[in-house]
């Protein structure tokens, strides 16, 4: 044990008791002038108690226990942390840290009720601690349904359309919780009980339409969480309508958790030996290929929505989706290049999306507003939060200084290796969609002509912009040098069985091409040196004009007329992919909601029919004839 | 404004680039260099206003072949070297032409394409129109007729070639010296309120072209109600009031 | 030490080799129009005389930053493109990195447009990540495919493996109809006449060249020599069986540009959603089908 | 067992039946309330019927005790937990009746009148709170047509 | 003083005798007659908990009747799991005894009346005893849900008396068969001749009659249209008790049919199905509701087809279950009702009432997050046990019937929370909705403090109900402990 603690309480305990103290205290001394202070602290000793269990666990302890046990009408609870469980711990507790931090400064101050997203933010980190140690099926599941209602909790506060999406999210989370109950009830039918083991052992003997509906249920209960395509329409409102740090927090990891329990279920108690002999007769086509299938889609079309946005959080969020569908592309690949990829992707991807949601709000903060039309022109007013946005979009787009590059090339290349062409197409087509996307944000809000409106805008608190260009620092050191995040990624891979990626501290080395990310980004620095050595010795020197003075045709520009091209960013594309937006999915579950309605008016009419003692003789009679016929040839 | 009559500029006595500080050795082969790719890689601003435009066609496509000597036309005036006025100058025109000349890149050069240009041609005793280009922008040449012919366009360009070869073509340098003047010969034209939105005097400033001619009365005037709008923050200039109506 | 002589030479090849297709480029064309055609230096006279100018207009630091990444951006792709005699870092980066690091100087080029705060260069921009959309995913689908059909995406192997054989095994004869979509896309990604939409001089006054000038154009000349080198050698690379010597190296790549050079100057402009229709239709098609028959195989 | 033993016992299970299928069809068919709560008292008697057949056996005595109980007539005595049992259920139609008719007479004078679609609709617009009901006036999806020509409301 | 098995009675007698003392006292002065019967209500309840030890320990406490032996004589049968609900409802009773508009001498009779009615209910183990005790809690739910003194009320409680009424002939038809096959009424006789007797056709006919007639008052699926007009038109109080305690005492007696004398797997099929329409048709009507009474009748009918199911599963875990399900719904249903007291009217109208009255707001969410199931919440254990029984009874329909319920805990919290979203909507200017006084939302509060209990001490209060599960589902124990010398 790294440090000596005061009795028998283990690591985890001390985490579970931490996140508890914080939930407490900062729902009540969130506002106080040093509340968001004590929120850093809390979450940081939080952050480095996880630190401390990484070691303890890279040190070969299998895995932390928690001396919480709980034994409840026949079941025991027990709660262990082991390293895949660690790993998202670690995104959650970073998270939580940055989010702390970003809401203590003047953020916090400027909040109606700050004292509340302080508390639910606690509420989530301990709810997530609680699903990542679970120890058995019936703590997993407890733990997700803890965590859904502290998401919950955290969309709702904002009011406004925030009710309407917090409540559409709380319904599809729940039809994914109820299948997740269905799934833990089928493994206690063939297994016996809830545990991990007992589920292992009982795996050999099931049948495999009990396999298929295991498969089903894990793969749908989760994948709601996950925003998979079918159900991915309650996540982008619900995350870009809650609060500043809140919404930073909830992209970053919240959707991530679907992605831990499914690599949980599917990979480590199901396997993938498992799942690639569930094949659907006649077709050859295994479990997981539908899966990946269904993960593509919802790599490809949510970025293509996002593309249409005007709302910065909108596009933002819709991204969100398109990078859940990368994450489990890759570890459906089940060669550890790929499961590497996938999970460095899951730690990249809370980088740079954080960064990039705290950026837009910081720039509603100082404006207003987060709508593309209404922006324009802000880097000259805000650079540090136009540096901390240019460095994600670089890391979301997945281009080389960056580390979102590093796992989108793994990817890229397990894909291409198992000889998945149309997989990988699916995955690049993805990138270019976020390319576009990404340089319409960045254009849209921080390029072009600034308005009149916003020249007196200053540039966002100090509090704001350092969380921001840490993360962005953060995502370039990674991408950088991005062995510092493969050696966290093998913990998770350890835990769940698959073989370890040999790696160095610049990348891959594979036979087939490596990646050595220290050359790449060295090189490139160095290129772009030499750029600006001819940029500044060969030519006289630069003179710099403001806006105006702009070639217009020979027309004279002036600020009453806006001369910026923002709206409909991509017309000509919009021309051809526009007609392909039809909605089936929304008509899908706007029908769903009808059907409730009509049968709810039936069942009503039923009710209220002046007639029931004829209902009463039908039933009857019909239960004589079948008590008749039944009793006759019951024994 | 008293004196609104327009004052001659007189010839350019300087013959050859001397620039301010004495040049190395270094220096001199390497200006030697630029001016030897200048002359031969000229980008040319069709400024089509009058009935020349039809002139320029045959000298750069097949027939008279001006890509031969490195002249291709281009688009904006940013990136163009040259500023090839062909016909005659309304006033209304010659706004846009001096915000063209004015967002070109030194060393430019501008040519005056027939007679229109240098005493207003057929429309010598028009109200509208402008009878000496020169007064307004420097010129470095000018094609006689009425409608040249691509002949003539020719030898004007291959003349300029030799004297930007010899680093003589410097009359961009007159309208940064002297621009208090050419400012006073267009306010008398189109009154004191007006100015382009390129901060001319702190271009001159920046590169070190400040002669004497270049503040004077009218510069004064244009400072009173001319606010280069976002680049200076309000607070640097509280004599200029408060500066929400920019430009005209 | 030879790694730092590849670090510097191979830029500097690139950048010659570029001049040369540039100059090409506008001698076929001055040829189709019967006409001369500029002196042999042109190109240089062009970059030199703009590098020259006296006066140089910024628009903002991200405007200059833009310049450097440009430069820096191809530099780095040149160092990571496998030529004959020069490795330079090939092993070390794969094919799919060099396509994702030739996507840093447009990224860096959108940026520097877009801080120029001027319409034209916007919508320039647009139509150039549009078109960009349009020509990559058929050039996407060749590459998955080339990369399938060898086993592999380092540029070194897959160059050994095309020589084996002679012309027999270069990537053109193993596999046709996916080396003629690609083709196709690396038409596209010249942006040459019937893809020109960005830079389309009369609507929006070349597009995302409308604010540059002075050394901010001379570095898109320098850009524009780097891209056909850089576009050339890489289809060379992967379907002409790269350079075993330089001596028919040369003329392989020439040809490819030639190729394109020669069809763009006999072509109008289509609009931008045109421009989407066809690449996704005919290259996408094409190169669909060479990828079953490379999968089948 | 003589033959008219016999046929007493089908007699009495037969009455039975048909006094049950009249209670029912007293229930369900007719739309006033007061003959509803009468074919409740015929299906109860009916019922009562029934018990006391299931009790009863064709060559038995009555079981009144009249004397002392000595071997009396050694003949097999009916049985008697049946018919105890009807008296309870007689008491019980009884009171569950006069309860039945008081509440009657209450909706009568709430409501005017005693059909039962006509007191369904204004219980429900009194409770307001059925969409079907304000919604699609009188008509609901669920329940049985409206007799043609009588509207709910127009009863007096 | 120590109470023996004799005073077993007194839960049944005592109320009758101060019901039919109520009017005369109530001549004298109505505040003592009030008060009389607040006394007797809490006799009966401290009767029943000192009886509790004395049940415990002996399994069941057993009194016959009149010194008459078994099989010939009535039997009243006191095991935990009777004398639990004896307790309930009488605490139910104390608890929301009629606001002063509603309250006078003859509701405080029908008050007793419905004390005595249920507590015989469970406690008889005399098949006709437990009717006659039946139509007594009929007759007085019939007196009370008229004594709103509306014309709704009359309508409701009139229709409700002729389905009851109609089921009441049912069930007697029914117990008729079943003396006419097995020739005694005595349920621990009947549960030992149950094997060869109640088998055939007849017995699952008697089976089908008795069902439906006991099912009007356990809400079960043909048989249950009175309920979202009986709840609306009733007071609210009375409503709470109904819902809350005395469907549950019907349900019971289901129970102990099919226990003691129906383990034959096609009566616990059809059990289950009318379970699992029940739940269907309760959650649908109710996602259509628009006041929040409907709502609640609805979500009750829904709850006790929950119920139904648990106990058509074989075996102690499903009675376990259903013991749980019930347990848990006697808690937070007359909960709800309170909230409902004040909130009347459409629910659209209640936006802002988040904000005016914040504590009950906060009971409304707590509720129905135990309701849908939500983990540390006593109302997921309940489920959980539910399916945990369900799953290991294994049988298609079990598997139906717990994807049934599952779909309808999903539309459960679509309504419920619906409401929850109106509730902390902001108010419109005009008028916000009503405040609650402390005095009105106290049993809430109550309950509300009951449910946190129950859900810190899960574990003991799991083990109890395992215990008394188990016993109540051993047909054996009870046929032992009635009839003398255990034959």
């Amino acid at each position: 044990m790294p440090f000596a603690l005061p009795f028998d309480m283990t690591s985890l305990d001390l985490l579970m008791a931490i996140a508890a103290a914080a939930t407490v205290l900062l729902y009540l001394f969130g506002t106080a002038r040093l509340g968001g202070y004590l929120a850093t602290l809390l979450h940081g000793a939080a952050l480095a108690v996880t630190v401390a269990m990484g070691l303890d666990l890279a040190a070969g302890a299998g895995a932390i226990p928690s001396s919480l046990r709980l034994t409840v009408l026949g079941q025991q609870l027990a709660w262990t942390l082991d390293g895949l469980g660690w790993f998202f711990l670690l995104l959650t507790t970073g998270a939580a840290f940055f989010s702390s931090w970003y809401m203590a400064g003047e953020w916090g101050r400027v909040q109606q009720r700050a004292r509340i997203q302080h508390g639910t933010l606690a509420l989530n980190v301990l709810t997530m601690v609680l699903l990542l140690s679970a120890g058995d099926l019936l703590g997993l599941f407890i733990g997700w349904e803890f965590v859904s209602w502290a998401a919950f909790a955290m969309m709702i506060q904002a009011g406004g359309p925030a009710t309407q999406a917090a409540y559409r999210y709380m319904l599809y989370a729940l039809a994914g919780a109820m299948a997740l109950f269905a799934a833990i009830l089928v493994v206690h039918g063939a297994a016996g009980g809830f545990g991990f083991d007992q589920m292992r052992a009982a795996l050999p003997d099931m049948s495999t339409g009990m396999l298929w509906t295991l498969f089903a249920l894990f793969a749908g209960g989760f994948g709601v969480k996950m925003a998979l395509v079918p159900t991915h329409l309650w996540q982008a409102p619900a995350y870009s309508y809650t609060p500043g740090a809140s919404s930073a927090f909830l992209n970053a990891v919240s959707a991530r958790m679907g992605l831990f329990a499914l690599i949980l279920s599917l990979v480590k108690l199901i396997g993938f030996d498992t799942l690639a002999g569930l094949r659907i007769p006649m077709t050859g086509i295994e479990s997981t290929d539908i899966l990946a299938w269904v993960a593509a889609i919802t790599m490809v079309v949510p970025t293509y929505i996002a593309l249409m946005q005007t709302d910065a959080r909108m596009l933002l969020t819709w991204h969100g989706i398109g990078q859940g569908g990368y994450m489990l592309l890759g570890i459906l690949v089940a060669t550890p290049l790929g499961v590497a990829g996938g999970l460095l992707h899951v730690f990249n991807y809370a980088t740079y999306q954080m960064a990039l949601i705290l950026a837009v709000f910081a720039v509603i903060h100082r404006t207003g507003t987060a709508d593309l039309d209404e922006l324009g022109g802000l880097i000259t007013r805000m650079p540090l939060t136009y540096v901390a946005l240019l460095m994600g979009i670089i890391g979301l787009a997945g281009l080389p200084p960056m580390n979102g590059f590093v796992s989108k090339w793994m990817i890229y290349k397990a894909l291409i290796v198992t000889q998945q062409p149309l997989l990988s197409i699916a995955a690049f087509v993805g990138t270019l969609g976020t390319i576009l996307s990404v340089y319409k944000l960045i254009h849209n809000i921080f390029l072009g002509q600034l308005r009149v409106e916003h020249r007196e805008i200053r540039e966002a608190p100090w509090s704001m912009t350092l969380p921001m260009l840490v993360l962005a620092g953060i995502g370039f050191v990674t991408g950088f040098a991005p062995g510092l995040a493969l050696s966290i990624v093998d913990q998770a891979q350890a835990a769940m069985g698959v073989a370890l990626l040999p790696h160095h501290l610049g990348g891959v080395v594979l036979a087939t091409g490596s990646l050595n990310m220290l050359w790449v980004v060295g090189v490139l620095v160095g290129a772009i040196g030499v750029g600006a050595l001819i940029f500044y010795v060969l030519g006289n020197r630069r003179f710099e004009t403001h806006q105006y003075d702009n070639y217009a045709g020979g027309h004279f520009l002036s600020a009453d007329i806006r001369y910026h091209f923002s709206h409909e960013f991509y017309p000509g594309l919009a021309r051809v992919i526009g007609p392909w937006y039809r909605g089936w999915v929304v008509r899908m579950e706007h029908g769903l909601g009808v059907l409730a309605e009509v049968s709810g008016d039936l069942w009503h009419g039923v009710f209220r029919a002046a007639y029931t003692p004829l209902y009463v003789l039908i039933v009857a009679v019909l239960g004589l004839f079948w008590a008749g016929g039944a009793g006759g040839f019951g024994s | 404004m008293s004196d609104t009559t327009p004052v001659i500029p007189d010839q350019p006595e300087v013959c050859r680039t001397v620039d301010a500080e004495e040049r190395g050795v270094w220096r001199r082969v390497m200006d030697r260099f630029a001016d030897h790719c200048r002359a031969r890689s000229l980008f040319v601003l069709h400024y089509c206003t009058g009935c020349g435009a039809i002139e320029l066609p045959p000298t750069i496509t097949s027939r008279f072949d001006m890509e031969r000597v490195g002249v291709s036309p281009m688009v904006t005036p940013r990136q163009a070297d040259i500023l090839l006025i062909t016909g005659y100058l309304s006033v209304k025109t010659l706004k846009r032409v001096i915000l063209s000349y004015e967002q070109m890149q030194s060393p430019k050069y501008v040519l005056g394409f027939g007679s229109c240009t240098i005493n207003g041609g057929m429309y010598w005793n028009s109200y509208a129109t402008v009878k000496r280009l020169d007064q307004y922008i420097p010129a470095d040449g000018f094609i006689a007729g009425c409608m040249p012919r691509p002949e003539a366009v020719q030898q004007v360009f291959l003349d300029l070639m030799k004297k930007i070869d010899a680093g003589q073509a410097n009359a961009w340098q007159d309208y940064y010296l002297n621009y208090d003047r050419y400012l006073g010969n267009q306010m008398a034209l189109f009154g004191e309120e007006w100015h382009t939105p390129v901060d001319v005097i702190a271009e001159a400033e920046h590169y070190g072209y400040v002669g004497d001619g270049t503040r004077g009365r009218f510069t004064e005037i244009l400072d009173r109600h001319a606010a280069y709008a976002l680049r200076d923050a309000p607070e640097d200039y509280p004599e200029r009031g408060a500066n929400e109506r920019l430009l005209p | 030490m030879t790694l730092l002589a590849d670090l510097i030479l191979m830029p500097l090849v690139a950048f010659v080799v570029g001049l040369l297709l540039v100059l090409m480029a506008r001698r076929v064309r001055a040829k189709i129009e019967r006409r001369v055609g500029p002196p042999f230096l042109q190109p240089v006279y062009d970059i030199v005389k703009l590098y020259a100018k006296k006066t140089q207009v910024s628009h903002g630091v991200m405007h200059d930053l833009a310049i450097m990444m440009l430069l820096g951006g191809f530099i780095t792709a040149e160092i990571f493109l496998p030529v004959p005699g020069l490795d330079g870092l090939a092993e070390h980066g794969d094919l799919i990195t060099l396509v994702y690091i030739m996507m840093v100087p447009m990224l860096g080029l959108a940026l520097g447009v877009g801080s120029c705060a001027n319409p034209n260069g916007s919508i320039g921009i647009s139509r150039a990540l549009t078109a960009m959309l349009a020509y990559d995913v058929p050039y996407v689908v060749v590459i998955v495919g080339a990369c399938i059909s060898y086993g592999t995406t380092n540029l070194i192997d897959i160059v050994q493996i095309q020589q084996q054989g002679g012309p027999a095994t270069w990537g053109a004869a193993t596999m046709p109809i996916l080396a003629f979509a690609g083709l196709l896309a690396t038409h596209g990604m010249l942006g040459k006449e019937p893809f020109e939409i960005y830079i389309a001089p009369a609507e929006i006054a070349t597009g995302p060249m409308t604010e540059m000038s002075g050394k901010y154009m001379g570095a898109l000349f320098v850009m524009q020599c780097f891209q056909l080198y850089t576009v050339g050698v890489l289809y060379t690379t992967m379907f002409l069986g790269g350079g075993e010597n330089w001596l028919f190296f040369l003329p392989k790549v020439f040809a490819v540009i030639f190729i394109s050079v020669a069809v763009t100057n006999v072509y109008g402009r289509y609009k931008t959603d045109d421009v989407i229709r066809w690449m996704w239709k005919w290259p996408t098609g094409i190169a669909l089908v060479g990828l079953a028959l490379v999968m089948v195989r | 067992m003589t033959m008219d033993a016999e046929m007493l016992g089908k007699a009495l299970y037969a009455g039975a039946v048909c006094l049950v299928l009249l209670g029912l069809y007293g229930m369900v068919v007719p739309r006033n309330l007061m003959r509803i709560v009468l074919g409740l008292v015929l299906l109860e008697s009916g019922v009562n019927l029934f018990l006391v057949a299931a009790g009863f056996r064709a060559d038995a005595a009555a079981p009144i005790l009249t004397a002392p109980f000595t071997a009396q007539a050694a003949g097999p005595l009916v049985d008697p937990v049946p018919q105890a049992l009807v008296l309870t259920a007689i008491v019980i139609g009884v009171g569950v009746l006069a309860l039945g008719l008081a509440l009657v007479v209450r909706v009568k004078e709430a409501y005017g009148t005693l059909d039962t679609h006509a007191v369904a609709n204004r219980m429900a617009r009194e409770t307001g709170a059925d969409p079907a009901v304000t919604a699609a006036g009188a008509r609901t999806p669920g329940a049985l047509p409206v007799a043609a020509g009588r509207t709910a409301e127009d009863a007096p | 003083m120590t109470l023996t098995a004799h005073h077993v009675v007194l839960p049944v007698a005592l109320p009758l005798l101060v019901a039919f003392l109520l009017p005369l006292v109530g001549r004298l002065s109505d505040g003592l007659a009030r008060l009389l019967a607040q006394l007797t209500t809490l006799a009966v309840a401290v009767i029943a908990l000192l009886l509790w030890p004395a049940a415990s320990d002996g399994g069941a406490l057993v009194s016959a009747m009149g010194g008459f032996a078994a099989p010939i004589g009535i039997v009243f049968y006191a095991d935990k799991l009777a004398l639990m609900f004896v307790v309930a409802l009488a605490v139910g009773l104390l608890l929301f005894r009629p606001r002063r508009e509603h309250d006078s001498t003859k509701v405080q009779t029908l008050w007793l009346l419905l004390l005595a009615g249920g507590s015989g209910l469970v406690l008889s183990g005399d098949l006709f005893n437990i009717f006659v005790f039946y139509e007594i809690t009929a007759v007085a739910t019939y007196g009370l849900g008229a004594s709103a003194h509306t014309g709704a009320g009359y309508g409701a409680s009139l229709r409700y008396l002729l389905l009851s009424a109609l089921g009441s002939a049912f069930a007697l038809l029914g117990i008729a068969l079943v003396y006419a096959a097995a020739g005694t009424l005595n349920l621990a006789d009947l549960s030992q001749l149950a094997g060869e007797r109640l088998t055939g056709p007849m017995g699952l006919t008697a089976f089908v009659l008795m069902v439906l007639g006991f099912g009007v008052k356990a809400e079960l699926f043909p048989v249950n249209t009175w309920v979202p007009e009986v709840y609306t038109a009733a007071p609210t109080r009375v409503t709470a008790v109904l819902a809350g305690v005395v469907s549950k005492l019907a349900m019971v007696v289901i129970l102990r049919l099919l226990v003691l004398l129906f383990q034959d797997p096609a009566a616990l099929g059809f059990l289950l199905l009318l379970g699992a329409i029940g739940v269907a048709a309760g959650e649908l009507a109710a996602f259509r509701s628009r006041d929040l009474h409907r709502t609640f009748a609805y979500s009750s009918i829904a709850q006790l087809g929950l119920m139904a199911v648990a106990f058509s599963i074989p075996g102690h875990a499903g009675v376990l279950a259903g013991i749980a399900v019930a347990l848990h719904h006697l808690v937070v249903k007359p909960a709800f009702f309170v909230l409902a007291d004040r909130w009347r009217g459409e629910i659209a109208g209640l936006t802002g009432a988040g904000r005016t009255s914040p504590l009950a707001a906060g009971l409304f969410v707590l509720l129905s997050l135990s309701i849908i199931g939500i983990p540390p919440l006593p109302g997921f254990w309940a489920k959980l046990m539910l399916f945990k029984a369900a799953i290991d009874a294994g049988g298609a329909g079990n598997l139906t019937a717990v994807a049934i319920i599952l779909a309808a805990t999903v539309i459960e919290a679509a309504y419920l929370f619906r409401v929850v979203g109106i509730l902390y909507g902001t108010a419109p200017a005009g008028r916000p909705p009503l405040r609650f006084t402390l005095g009105e939302l106290a049993p809430g509060l109550l309950l509300g403090a009951v449910l946190i209990a129950a859900t810190v001490s899960v574990a003991p209060l799991g083990d109890g109900l395992t215990a008394m599960a188990a016993d109540s589902a051993d047909a054996a124990a009870y046929a032992s402990r009635v009839l003398p010398g255990g034959n």
